[in-house]
């Protein structure tokens, strides 16, 4: 449990050093179980600052959204530091940018919480689709507990917990400045339980599942946008020549870009869930990355975003990397 | 019921001329028509058309050609993208699509009588050598007219033979510049806004028409405004990222203007109401 | 026949009916989530739903399209398609997402006429479907529309729990009731009141309200104004909101083509995207996503009134339920509302 | 399907694989025309997304072959390679897709008979496989 206080005390004093520009955190939403991103430029704005377990942005995605505009004459680029509120897995998108020098240490000052799970915040709003005002969502004792027109709900935590928060490795920040709070003591070990049974299907009939959901995918591009791991300065489904993607949404395009953005995040997902809770379609998105994340952690021992100096993956190798395939 | 808007009409390619060469290339294309769009196809200046080259997409160009002009139409085309690069490779007896004309015009009939000026940049120059072609074609009816027109070197300036041309006439006057010195240059050197201060033409019953890039526009205006024009004295065509050409797509909106369909013509007292990202 | 009423066990016959002579797209439940899809069995439609995640637009105007056909290359040539005039029948639309069409007709059909669009809109008839629970976010009563509004549907349905009251709004709607009226029972005065109840408690469940008196007056005074940044800095730029937005109309043109043949297509775009309205100079007139945020809310709330005297916006709530980011328009528009000139 | 005769991609790196198909070709040794070559500079270069592009547009195989561990002319580009064909093949069976439509071989310019027998064996596989389905084009406007 993040006592609220100490955030945003932290956050009050961090924000009113002279080389910090704004923090990003989390405020109370506009309605029902939503939370939304919150931007401290003063130390007043920091009072709006919470934490709980409706906090499930990655907030990673700030720093690099940030639009490098044209400067106008004698105006001066701001480069003083961002300040970034971040869960476990959060820091670890970050240390990925940093492996992929994307963005700058020195550049970042990050508030560490250490989590204990996000709600799947799709899951309370279809147990409760009614819910118009704000709802504050505490945990307690493996139970979520919050309040529906003054009667207490006390739900148990594996019931709303999101799929990602499961078999979290690493709830802790792997890298911060401030920590708020005790460190998560850690249980799991992941299982892949459920890419595992999906493996067990056959060719067919894990096409028939796929084939059920990129047919809907509507190619918002959510997912890219979401995810803090995709930053390319220009995606390549964006390119008109050559055009890597046809523009035209059907079944084969949508599993091309499908393909795309799972390969393009092997190595680098933290499986922080945020392309599967931005997907309107409701595309299982996180399995695709999962089962890549088991893959390689059978294949090269290699796990993403924990050390900032480490080589990423498809930018390193090893003689001896498994090549059973290979003719 | 109308026509489908989306058709285009099929036009052969009866020559290309190269006005500029190099990264920034620039060809003139002069495109005759195959069906009945022969007939009935009609412009004022100002007016824009939708060129499709098939397999490579659309692109909507200012006509450069005048209407007085009836068996063709022309475009200058800059090699920019995936589209016109494409449409620089295509020669003699080629096949484009063209749909249009598109947006509204130059008040033509409404500048009688009056002294014009011309304040064009770069490519900006095409669809005011549809007006100053026109208005050549039909001298008796107007006043002065001067052209200022620059671009980054000389080797950058469009339809310079046309230019020769015009400095022979004694009722146009053509003032050229480039941006920065070169060897055997003799006119103007320095950014067009300074040119045209240079020029300092009289705002007395006249209309300055601009076309450039954004920023030329930008200070030609300021520029125009010091020299005591009025705001609806100034006159520019913009440009805008387009695809339908006819007010649906959405992307060349400045305010609630389509810039393809209530534009690409704007005086500039109507611009300064419009609130809207140019 | 004007009121009408039909007991649950008779729709099915109902739907057989339609799906005999048209193509009948109705809401059906996919993979967890609500979507219109052409059917055709009775049997796959689920009107549990408040509303469907991908708007009806996507039948009248599709995401994608094809244009006409070409042969590609320097030597082109174009070929046309031929019309489509089969009837669609759109059953349990929402009134919300049938206002959109009242609104998308004057820019598809308005001085250029859009022949895909304007076709499909002919042949469609729209059955409603009143909405007795709408969902958190939903406020199309705003807009002085009700769950229950008839003005923008031909036909509308409510569900009166083991029955469905039957109004006929359009010609084509009283048509299409006389058409299949030995399914139906003349609607008796108590069904009357129980369908206006169920209004009045549908009404009563929408919570929120957008003060929209004065503010495209006020919106006009109001393009410069920090709010715009304080809106926009939590946005991700992902264009959900817009592709699952009923009115938003924007489309991206495009050849696709193999060596012998192609075709023009258009396939729905997205304002939030930097590329949309990206030159090919490279300059582009609107690089910040705070150009982006503001140009959604003033083509909503100020350029369509200016243009066609309508709110942009039917008060669905899909912008606001699926924003990863919690950019809320109802909340944007109130706080300009209450911004002191 | 007897008469499915499959249509195959070769990324073949031109410092190896394809000098070795060379060799294949000057020696008169026999393989199968299923095989349409693109010549790249190295196995490294070939993006995963040529394959997917590749398999939409007509190809039901794809064969990647780079020099043999070791010999690559920029030092590592076959290595990695490697790594980006494994993962590419596990997402494609994990989706569904048979992930023996995408092959990788190490042939060196010596090796025209090696050649010669990969492609065979890859010809056979594939035809075996019938033609790609799943993410085909249909070009049906």
């Amino acid at each position: 449990m993040v006592d609220q206080k100490e955030l945003i005390n932290a956050v009050k004093e961090t924000v009113s050093r002279e080389d910090v520009r704004y923090i990003v955190g989390y405020e109370e939403g506009t309605y029902g179980f939503e939370t939304a991103p919150s931007f401290a430029y003063t130390s007043d704005d920091a009072r709006k600052f919470i934490f709980n377990p409706l906090c499930t942005k990655n907030l990673v995605v700030y720093p690099i959204l940030e639009e490098k505009l044209p400067l106008k004459r004698e105006e001066q680029e701001d480069d003083r530091k961002i300040g970034i509120v971040v869960k476990g897995c959060d820091s670890r998108a970050l240390v990925q940018i940093l492996q992929e020098k994307g963005l700058k240490r020195e550049n970042l000052v990050l508030i560490g919480i250490p989590c204990t799970g996000v709600v799947n915040t799709k899951k309370i709003k279809d147990k409760f689709p009614n819910q118009t005002e704000y709802t504050d969502v505490k945990e307690e004792k493996n139970h979520y507990v919050f309040s529906i027109e003054e009667s207490v709900q006390k739900i148990p935590k594996k019931e709303l917990l999101a799929d990602v928060c499961k078999e979290c490795e690493y709830p802790n920040p792997v890298i911060f400045d401030i920590l708020i709070g005790e460190e998560t003591e850690v249980e799991t070990e992941p299982t892949y339980i459920e890419v595992r049974e999906f493996e067990e299907k056959s060719l067919s009939e894990k096409w028939e599942y796929w084939k059920k959901h990129f047919e809907n995918c509507i190619r918002c591009y959510a997912c890219r946008e979401a995810c803090p791991l995709c930053y390319c300065k220009t995606c390549m489904a964006d390119f008109l020549d050559p055009q890597w993607i046809r523009r035209s949404v059907d079944l084969s395009e949508n599993t091309a870009w499908n393909i795309m953005r799972a390969f393009h995040l092997a190595g680098r997902c933290v499986s922080c869930g945020e392309c599967e809770r931005a997907c309107p379609a409701e595309i299982p998105l996180m399995k695709l990355n999962k089962v890549l994340e088991k893959e390689i952690r059978e294949l090269y021992d290699y796990t993403a975003g924990l050390d900032p100096e480490e080589k990423t993956l498809f930018g390193t190798f090893n003689p001896d990397d498994p090549e059973e395939f290979i003719m | 019921m109308k026509a489908n808007p989306y058709l285009p009409s099929l036009a052969i390619i009866e020559g290309v001329k190269e006005e500029v060469e190099g990264n920034r290339a620039i060809k003139t294309f002069r495109l005759a028509f195959q069906d009945d769009k022969k007939k009935n196809f009609s412009f004022i200046p100002g007016q824009c058309v939708m060129i499709s080259l098939f397999g490579s997409g659309e692109c909507m160009f200012a006509i450069s050609s005048s209407p007085t002009q009836k068996d063709y139409i022309e475009v200058s085309v800059m090699k920019h993208g995936k589209v016109t690069s494409a449409l620089h490779k295509l020669e003699k007896g080629d096949t484009l699509g063209v749909r249009g004309p598109y947006g509204n015009n130059f008040d033509v009939e409404g500048w009688k009588k009056r002294n014009l000026i011309f304040i064009g940049g770069g490519i900006g120059q095409a669809p005011l050598r549809s007006v100053i072609n026109y208005i050549l074609d039909n001298r008796e009816d107007y006043g002065n007219i001067d052209i200022i027109y620059g671009a980054r070197t000389s080797a950058d300036l469009c339809y310079k033979d046309e230019f020769v041309e015009l400095e022979k006439r004694n009722d146009v006057k053509a003032h050229l510049s480039i941006d920065v010195d070169e060897e055997h240059w003799e006119k103007y050197v320095g950014f067009v806004p300074d040119n045209l201060l240079e020029v300092n033409p009289a705002p007395e019953n006249a209309i300055a028409i601009t076309c450039g890039p954004p920023i030329m526009i930008h200070y030609v205006i300021q520029n125009l405004l010091k020299l005591g024009f009025k705001e609806e004295q100034i006159y520019t065509t913009l440009e805008m990222r387009m695809k339908c050409g006819i007010g649906i797509c959405g992307r060349c909106n400045i305010g609630n203007l389509y810039v393809c369909k209530d534009g690409p013509v704007f005086s500039y007292d109507q611009l300064k109401e419009l609130q809207g990202d140019i | 026949m004007e009121n009408a009423i039909i007991s649950k066990e008779k729709l099915p016959e109902l739907f057989t009916q339609i799906i005999a002579k048209n193509k009948l797209f109705a809401p059906v439940k996919e993979n967890g989530f609500s979507l219109f899809k052409e059917v055709e069995k009775a049997s796959e439609i689920d009107t549990s739903y408040v509303n469907t995640r991908v708007p009806p637009k996507s039948i009248i105007f599709k995401q994608t399209e094809t244009l006409f056909h070409f042969t590609p290359g320097k030597k082109g040539n174009v070929e046309k398609i031929p019309e489509e005039n089969e009837k669609i029948v759109i059953y349990a639309i929402r009134t919300c997402d049938a206002k959109a069409f009242a609104l998308l007709d004057p820019v598809f059909i308005g001085d250029f006429e859009d022949p895909y669009y304007s076709a499909r809109r002919r042949n469609s008839v729209l059955i409603g479907l009143s909405c007795n629970n709408p969902g958190p976010a939903c406020f199309c009563t705003s807009f002085d529309d009700s769950p229950a509004s008839i003005e923008y549907v031909d036909i509308l349905f409510t569900d009166l729990g083991y029955k469905y009251y039957i109004e006929g709004n359009s010609e084509i709607g009283k048509k299409f009731l006389e058409d299949h009226k030995t399914l139906f029972d003349a609607a008796s005065g108590e069904d009357q009141k129980s369908r206006d109840k169920v209004e009045r408690e549908a009404i009563g469940k929408i919570k929120r309200t957008m003060k929209l008196t004065g503010i495209v007056e006020k919106l006009d005074g109001m393009f410069d104004h920090p709010i715009w940044y304080e809106s926009a800095r939590k946005c991700i730029g992902c264009g959900t909101c817009t592709y699952l937005c009923p009115t938003c109309h924007c489309f991206d043109m495009q050849d696709e083509s193999t060596l012998n043949k192609g075709a023009r297509i258009r396939v729905w775009d997205s304002c939030m995207y930097p590329e949309y309205t990206h030159h090919a100079s490279g300059h582009n007139p609107r690089p910040a996503r705070m150009n982006r945020v503001r140009n959604r809310v003033y083509h909503k709330f100020n350029y369509f009134p200016k243009n066609t005297e309508v709110f942009g916006c039917t008060g669905c709530s899909r912008c606001i339920e699926y924003c990863s980011a919690n950019i809320d328009i109802i909340e944007i528009i109130n706080k300009i509302g209450e911004v002191k000139e | 399907m007897k008469d499915f005769e499959p249509k195959i991609i070769g990324f073949l790196c031109t410092w190896c694989s394809y000098a070795g198909a060379d060799l294949a070709g000057t020696s008169r040794i026999q393989y199968p025309s299923n095989i349409r070559i693109i010549r790249v500079m190295c196995s490294g270069r070939v993006n995963p997304m040529f394959v997917v592009n590749a398999l939409q547009q007509g190809a039901d195989g794809v064969l990647i072959g780079g020099c043999h561990p070791g010999d690559c002319h920029y030092q590592h580009g076959n290595y990695q390679a490697r790594r980006r064909i494994t993962m590419m093949k596990k997402l494609l069976e994990f989706l569904g897709i048979e992930p023996d439509r995408v092959r990788m071989t190490w042939v060196s310019a010596a090796e025209g008979r090696k050649f010669a027998q990969v492609i065979e064996e890859v010809t056979e596989d594939i035809r075996k496989l019938g033609p790609m389905k799943q993410v085909r084009r249909k070009n049906e406007w």
